[in-house]
């Protein structure tokens, strides 16, 4: 299945900015469904950002991130071609995690 | 003394025969069909009513109105929420159906970059054929269930056909055929009927008040208005096709939803694309 | 793309980055549990709270105070309260963390990123919010808290442009 | 104005006071008056979302044996179907009115 995780990370040789955009339902837990049950809570809690053995960068989120969430940071010292890996858990254990290049 | 007054009179009498002469011709030709006259006058209009919006800008809906919104759809283009029914659409037009045949088999140019041309009249059968018309009859024609009109595999497929023609003008013809004509007229009646308990047409909204607000949302122009299709609403928090879009605009009306891909919702799109001739293809589109 | 010549750059980052350890590990001896709050697990009980001033409390167990070194950019009228795009950045220095609070929302933290030396303390995301507040970023620099706040109109939106 | 001033009449029309507790009978001969007229409507393709809702509402009171709020439904829903098709008669030359030229 194709990763739920899309990114861009580029580099301007000193900083990477790097882009990602998830998909995932993101639901708070208080919305109803067309049966109007409430659609139980599931969201991302937490993403990480490791380049070169080190975390660059983690997130930790609530239910007030919005579905098929994106997120934009920059960080120094990594260079072109270098493995940025992005993982990420949700409340019910779910979790995905891919690797890209820095272009 | 005199001769003030009479070139007053001279002056307001050749005003009073420009104006009439102005007004007639249209008022003759609007008997007969005039598609050419139509789409001038229909772009026109918005180009005077909003003399600093770019002409290509006017594809861009609401965000041509406002710029606290259009700076807020900017920043989600960057990385745009119809990127995952994108990346679907190119997958789904790559693979083949049951019997190994796959789109490109049946679109002119393998289906990459027409989508500009859509809806044509199609002279054989003598009716408005839509993209997603098209392209559930491709399916049927291959042993394929149809898909629905207002679903997400409609949506992303017609979102790749989209992405291929963007920047493309919408270029819509109209054959010389008195089928096409009436597909047409009847498209423009559907556009400016009000209709629903609202007592809206499409008009009340996209030609009387665009850039304004009803309750939350900034109104969109009429012109170049299905050029951004299909689009990813946050308000659906998905992808919504041509088909989705009249349906519920007809529902917020109050107006009982015709079937999707009815003529009516045919010949509105063939009218409203062919007005529409020269702006640029940008779909798929984020909206509010 | 300009090719950085500068002195090797990993040996002076190590360097640079050997002193800021030195630092920080003096500097969170005294409150070492909030700041361990703050670090590595998932703030479970901040997420929780509803009122924002305590979730900024269980979070760094401090209170901020404004800054104008942080530039906060929110819309004025969110296009739609799911998908409010809100970004901030800041000059101050040594930043270690950012949040992100909607006071009105049912619980107020929204978002809180971890900023490891080398990163630049600035990021942008997109959040949902129940209806028009104030949204507040917190920016933890050398130990200390300071924060921006802009009013996000949110409007329940009906037709559909 | 014309338009609108016939509109409200037919309104007020329907809502004339009902002297004794609606029967059965009256319920169904309120419901079938509805109905043909919001048939009417959707042959028009120009049926109200309103109609709809109203005309379910008055076959679920009558279902349910209140009679009085079935036949007030009934009632609100054949007006609600009446000016439904006389705005799809008048809309067939009014709309002319709206068109850029």
């Amino acid at each position: 299945m194709a990763s739920s995780i899309r990114v861009r990370a580029t580099s301007n040789g000193d900083i990477t900015e790097v882009q990602t955009l998830i998909q995932h339902p993101m639901d708070t837990g208080l919305v109803k469904d067309a049966k109007g049950e409430l659609i139980p809570a599931h969201y991302i809690q937490e993403l990480k950002f490791a380049c070169n053995g080190k975390d660059v960068f983690v997130a930790n989120w609530g239910t007030a991130i919005s579905k098929d969430p994106y997120v934009k940071f920059s960080f120094k010292s990594a260079k072109k071609g270098d493995d940025l890996k992005i993982s990420w858990t949700d409340n019910k254990g779910g979790s995905d995690e891919t690797t890209a290049k820095i272009a | 003394m005199m001769k003030a007054r009479t070139a007053l009179l001279l002056g307001s009498l050749s005003a009073a025969l420009v104006a009439f002469a102005l007004t007639s011709p249209r008022v003759v030709a609007a008997d007969k069909v005039d598609p050419v006259a139509d789409a001038k006058a229909f772009q026109n209009f918005f180009f005077q009513k909003f003399p600093n919006v770019k002409h290509e800008d006017f594809v861009n809906g609401p965000y041509s109105m406002n710029e606290d919104m259009k700076r807020q759809w900017q920043e989600k283009e960057e990385f745009p929420p119809y990127e995952f029914a994108l990346d679907a659409g190119k997958e789904m037009f790559a693979t083949p159906f049951k019997n190994g045949k796959t789109y490109a088999d049946c679109f002119p140019n393998g289906g990459i970059g027409i989508r500009q041309n859509y809806p044509y009249f199609d002279t054989g059968e003598g009716k408005v054929v839509t993209l997603e018309l098209a392209l559930n009859r491709c399916r049927e024609a291959n042993g394929e269930a149809p898909y629905s009109y207002v679903k997400d595999e409609m949506a992303s497929l017609t979102a790749y056909m989209a992405f291929t023609s963007r920047g493309k003008a919408m270029d819509i013809r109209i054959p010389d055929d008195r089928r096409a004509l009436e597909a047409f007229e009847n498209g423009k009646r559907y556009f400016y009927t009000r209709r629903g308990q609202m007592n809206f047409s499409c008009a009340s909204c996209h030609v009387q008040s665009p850039g304004e607000r009803i309750r939350a949302e900034v109104l969109a122009p009429a012109l170049g208005i299905l050029n951004a299709l299909p689009i990813y609403r946050s308000e659906w928090s998905g992808m919504g096709t041509t088909s989705r879009r009249f349906i519920t605009c007809n529902s917020q009306t109050r107006a009982v939803p015709l079937e999707p891909q009815a003529d009516e919702y045919r010949d509105v799109e063939y009218f409203l694309s062919y007005v529409a001739n020269g702006l640029p293809i940008s779909g798929p589109g984020a909206r509010p | 793309m300009t090719t950085h010549t500068g002195p090797h750059p990993t040996r002076r980052l190590i360097l640079q980055g050997a002193a800021s350890v030195a630092l920080i590990g003096l500097g969170n001896l005294p409150f070492a549990p909030a700041r361990a709050a703050a670090n590595d697990k998932y703030p479970e009980e901040a997420f929780k709270l509803k009122n924002e001033a305590d979730a900024i409390k269980a979070l760094y167990g401090k209170t901020a105070e404004p800054s104008d070194k942080i530039k906060l950019d929110a819309p004025e009228i969110a296009e739609n309260g799911g998908v409010v795009p809100i970004s901030v950045t800041t000059t101050l220095d040594k930043v270690t963390s950012i949040s992100f609070f909607v006071a009105e929302n049912p619980n107020a933290l929204a978002a809180s990123y971890k900023i490891p030396d080398g990163t630049i303390p600035a990021v942008a995301n997109r959040l949902k919010m129940a209806k028009t507040s104030s949204v507040t970023a917190i920016v933890e620099a050398d130990g200390k808290l300071y924060s921006a706040t802009k009013e996000v109109k949110v409007t329940v939106g009906g037709c559909g442009g | 104005m014309k338009r609108s001033l016939t509109l409200a009449m037919l309104l007020a029309l329907s809502f004339a006071p009902m002297a004794r507790a609606a029967t059965e009978a009256d319920y169904k001969a309120a419901y079938a008056a509805a109905e043909a007229a919001s048939k009417e409507a959707a042959g028009m393709r120009n049926q109200w979302t309103t109609t709809v809702s109203t005309l379910a509402a008055a076959k679920k009171a009558g279902d349910g044996g209140d009679f009085d709020r079935a036949v007030a439904a009934a009632k609100e829903a054949e007006a609600l179907a009446k000016a439904s098709v006389f705005q799809a008669t008048s809309e067939k030359e009014t709309w002319k009115a709206m068109e850029i030229r």
